[in-house]
């Protein structure tokens, strides 16, 4: 199969879609670049190049470089899916959210229920998230926590390229509002992932390892970290399940309680921040649905309660590391009461 | 006053029903069959009448907490807005939206909204679409002047300008934002701030439905030509509290009574066409009465109807969840 | 002792405090009421009249009606804080949060630990949250485990007049920024209330009830029917103990983690949505930090995952009621392997 | 150009200071010694300083991502601000917030900003703070040409003019936001919206000192004399890309040449105050010199300083949390 980088995916999977619906266009802070200047057309592609040539497949029309006003594209983004349209929206960074947030979470979330059940919204809102690059506490946040208490939103977080050209292809079908998050550290991350299109569906976990001794669930760029734990743990005779819910809203819960039947040991790895976060939500329905199942404390591996720092020695010790996952995982292996 | 005949009685007899529907609200807000707080657009129908008489189904607004007007205007059903209110099952949102969500697609409602300075993005992006799919149709993204302080509403002019998007900015300016003036909170003057994005931009008289016709018509008229955006700064009165239990007393009685009498678009249609010969008295007596029977009947059907089933209350969240 | 309203001892509250430091000062949209108006000034006190009669006692400078901007006076309390100030900004609905969260979040939670550690932000934001008035989705969340998220923030939740004026005045001296919920449906409950100033510290959990078979943990208006569900089981023999946090962030985990060491039974019932919300939140960390004390799976008691309903009949069915808290005391205190 | 001769050698110095940092930070960069990524304000100096002249450590300023410039003009320490962007534990921010939140309160300096649009409201926080104190303090809000359009901007404007607050928004046009034209972006016209609110509001040419230091003493006199707001639209050019990876091919080769020959506030600089005999040129190139070594040495010192502790990850988050 085709190897392609995270950013090839996820601009093919738009590319495919563009070309098979006439409604989608993509719209967003420089998603093309050079708009209005006298130098290079398409000069971005958005701040990490993911819309990169969609300027010159599908003109001015449909990708739509915007002025720097968050809540009226998002919020234009939710009229114009209302009125037929499935626009796809690039928030460079998650953490811009806050500037739109009426936009995303009062109105496009909650129109079809405020209406009874007659609006229907399909946009797909992109934005970059996570630490690792120095980009300190404006411009690393995950958040996704926010999105996935809100009713009425999907939250994609996909870890592979293969998941992120899937999963942005059914996002731009499904009928919903869609937040999809891209960890800015695994642009260049490469992985298998086939020409045409296809999807991926929502609310349905990937099992990425099984072991009978713990299952490991993570998301984003912890994926990535929890196999390399299960790889290191293995060496010791560990044998850990995990599982990557690739959704966090709807979340595939039943999935983890399957290998928990195996299991009975659950770790729980997340890059947001701790506090009625990922880690939180997954522990907490756990521990009321299938609490009989549980041998051991539910670990959570999450930053501190904390921003995100600037410089990378703290940034290291802000995200969850292979070793704590590690440590984790001995912890609820041994674990006895 | 260069309408027909035709129009002429439907703009009376759309001012008069929402006139009536408000008023009966109010009155129905105190038997206490009416849930939550209700914000009535009476006094300010001219407005909404003057701009909705060039909308079609296809053209689309997006409206404030103070929405009835401008739905019932646009073509909303009166019976399925009533039952709505009174939180039933028949109502046109199922009873889940109340007041303050009243929307009908298909009528190119967007709904009402909640959030002040809500709505002019999801005009913007209405009008997006149909430039876009080059249907020809406007948008209008309505707002109170205290609503017109909102970021969001400059961010719109903005996005609006810059992209010639064929929508209609109508900033109801009734003088209060609740209990502020806009005298005091709104910086500037309003046309200006249009005019500075590039917008063109004017005041009008809001109890004056063929004033409100006349500009309407030239701001629809340039959206459907590809000119791009419109403001208008509609001058009204509002009659009633901000909501349905405001007593009202940063006002003088003075004030209020002053505004029933000389600023009532009822009034000042009926002293234009009447003596004019256009239309004759007993016509617009009788659209009194036919209006009035309509709102009876439709609390009488709200009352009747039934209330939601409670097995309803977490449906219709997504389209598909799995 | 004096009986007073929640309204009334928040005034109290914000009128002592005004009168013992005269850097604080109030703004909101009508906080005052009738600025420009030819009639009553004072007309409105607040959209529910908690700071009604503050205007005649400390003028206009100190009681700042605001133009329906709510980033810029919300930031501007933040950079008034940063000055020197101490701001009391009130949000009629916490719903309308969105419109401001980034300076929220990203401003007034972040200086401090951006800037590192030399920014002091002392301001208080005060909003009404809740459901059961009619007032439908965008006007009755509850919204605080999105506060209680984001690291930087205080977040306060009282259920009683008593703690209600306590706690607004602890939050007043605070140096943090802090969110100051109050329920919309409980203005007119009364309770005991000293006329003097005392405050009620953060992360000091309310044990109201002492029982041996389960803990309910609740919030806001729900520890009101976390009470009477207590009260109908003790007819039936079944003993609990209520424990209100009073906070959300700090959180007192340790009362909770006491209680549970005698009852080995908890259910969390709260009214804010449930993914990422607070009952997820207590029920993830007490499956890592007390396993070893529970005997039966941790049961939330919350609404469904969608946005509050306007009718009377489906709001009733959609906020926790009495019933199904008792309902879900039953299920744990009868559960076994 | 009534400056004294010693205000005259510390506007150059503080200009020549800026484009030295900046330029130096340019090139450490791509030693990749420093983690992120900057946004340098070379070509703008004239702005920032201009401004601060008027300024005391009282004067409070918010700054935007672009902040450089802004804290070195408002006295921020420049060994400091060099071992914040290398990340240090000698950092003024102790390695926690890097070149998007420098920050030094005791010089009212409250922040660069990650978010744009972020400063303005908190800027009128600490006008309205110096309001309420009597301080006689003003506060400056920054913002970009693309920032100008965020509902932040537009609110903070009425909130200004509405409260008659001492602070001076400086919108510094440098022609574009990231990749995209101000000329495309921006609708209608800075100024007229500035005035549309009723602030009074003037274009500045940003290459020009004196001309920004006589604008900005008029909003800076207003503001301490209690007349509220000033917007004023400064004219600056942008030298090196959106940030320190840019590509910025979306501007022509000659068109960024042409910007360091006509463009550059330095030269403006020397040739007004040379001609005219205010200063020698040796005074000048000694300024370059001082000014070169005082950044080689924060270069020096910051690649020494110690790195943060690990275990400081989590601190400074509250000022107490029990
Ligand atoms: C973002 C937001 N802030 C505040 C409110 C509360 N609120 C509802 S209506 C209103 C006044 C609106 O005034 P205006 O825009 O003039 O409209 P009018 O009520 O006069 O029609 C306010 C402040 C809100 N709904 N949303
Ligand atoms: C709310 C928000 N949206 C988008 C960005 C990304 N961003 C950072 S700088 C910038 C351009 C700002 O342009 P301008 O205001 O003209 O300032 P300049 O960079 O030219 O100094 C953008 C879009 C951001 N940081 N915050
Ligand atoms: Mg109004
Ligand atoms: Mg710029």
């Amino acid at each position: 199969m085709p190897r392609k980088s995270f950013r090839q995916a996820l601009n093919e999977g738009l590319r495919l879609e563009m070309r098979r619906d006439p409604r989608i266009f993509v719209m967003g802070e420089d998603v093309a670049g050079g708009k209005g200047a006298s130098g290079e057309q398409d000069a971005w592609g958005g701040a990490f190049g993911v819309t990169k040539g969609l300027l010159a497949e599908f003109g001015p029309e449909r990708v739509r470089d915007t002025p720097i006003t968050e809540s009226a594209f998002v919020g234009a983004a939710a009229g114009a899916a209302m009125a037929g349209m499935r626009p796809v929206v690039e928030i460079m960074f998650v953490d811009f959210m806050g500037v739109c947030f009426d936009q995303i979470f009062n109105q496009a979330a909650k129109f079809r229920y405020m209406f009874g059940g007659k609006a229907v919204t399909p946009m797909v809102l992109r934005a970059t998230f996570g630490a690792g690059t120095g980009s300190a506490s404006q411009h690393s946040q995950a958040l996704y926590p926010l999105f996935t208490h809100i009713p009425g939103l999907k939250v994609v977080v996909p870890s592979t390229p293969y998941d992120a050209k899937g999963l942005l292809i059914e996002a731009i079908r499904d009928d919903d509002p869609v937040i999809f998050l891209e960890h800015k550290a695994m642009y260049d991350d490469v992985g298998d992932v086939p020409d045409g299109a296809y999807v991926v569906p929502f609310g349905e976990a990937a099992v990425l390892r099984d072991g009978g001794d713990v299952t490991i669930v993570a998301f984003g760029r912890m994926v990535g970290r929890a196999m390399e734990a299960a790889a290191r743990l293995a060496r010791d005779g560990i044998e850990a399940t995990v599982v990557d819910p690739r959704t966090t809203s709807p979340l595939d819960i039943d999935t983890i309680i399957e290998t928990l039947e195996e299991t009975g040991r659950l770790v729980i790895v997340d890059e947001a921040y701790p506090r009625c976060g990922m880690a939180a939500d997954i522990a907490g329905i756990i521990a009321e649905e299938a609490f009989g199942l549980l041998k051991a404390p539910i670990r959570k591996v999450t930053p501190p309660h904390a921003p995100v720092p600037y410089a990378p020695e703290l940034e290291a010790a802000y995200i969850p590391s292979v070793e704590r996952i590690e440590a984790a995982v001995r912890g609820v292996v041994g674990w006895s009461r | 006053m260069q309408l027909a005949r035709e129009d002429l009685l439907t703009a009376y007899r759309t001012m008069a029903l929402i006139r009536v529907f408000e008023e009966r609200v109010q009155r129905e807000m105190s038997s206490g069959d009416i849930p939550g707080s209700t914000h009535l657009y009476a006094g300010q129908e001219a407005s909404a009448v003057g701009i909705s008489m060039h909308l079609g189904d296809m053209d689309r607004v997006a409206s404030t907490h103070r929405g009835h007007g401008h739905s019932i205007a646009k073509g909303c059903d009166v019976d399925g807005m009533m039952a709505e209110i009174f939180a039933r099952s028949t109502g046109i949102c199922h009873g889940k939206g109340g007041s303050m969500h009243i929307a009908d697609l298909d009528k190119g409602m967007l709904g009402a909204n909640g959030i002040v300075g809500g709505a002019a993005p999801i005009a913007c992006g209405a009008a997006l679409a149909a430039r876009m799919t080059g249907s020809g149709a406007v948008a209008v993204a309505y707002s109170g002047d205290g609503g017109f302080n909102q970021g969001t509403m400059a961010e719109s002019l903005n996005l609006a300008r810059v992209w010639d998007l064929p929508v209609i900015f109508a900033i109801e300016d009734n003088g209060f934002a609740e209990a502020t003036a806009s005298s005091w909170a709104v910086a500037g003057d309003i046309v200006a701030r249009g005019a500075a994005y590039g917008i063109p931009a004017e005041r009008v008289d809001g109890t004056d439905v063929f004033a409100v016709h006349e500009a309407a018509g030239r701001a629809v008229a340039r959206g459907r030509a590809g000119d791009g955006p419109t403001l208008l700064h509609i001058m009204v009165p509002r009659y009633l509290g901000h909501f349905s239990g405001d007593s009202d007393t940063y006002r003088t009685p003075d004030e209020k009574r002053a505004m029933r009498t000389d600023r009532d678009c009822l009034k000042v249609f009926r002293d234009k066409v009447l003596p004019a010969g256009l239309l004759e008295m007993d016509q617009l007596d009788a659209i009194d009465a036919e209006v009035a029977a309509l709102v009876d009947g439709s609390v009488v059907a709200a009352r009747a109807a039934p209330r939601p089933d409670p097995a309803t209350v977490a449906t219709d969240v997504y389209v598909s969840y799995p």
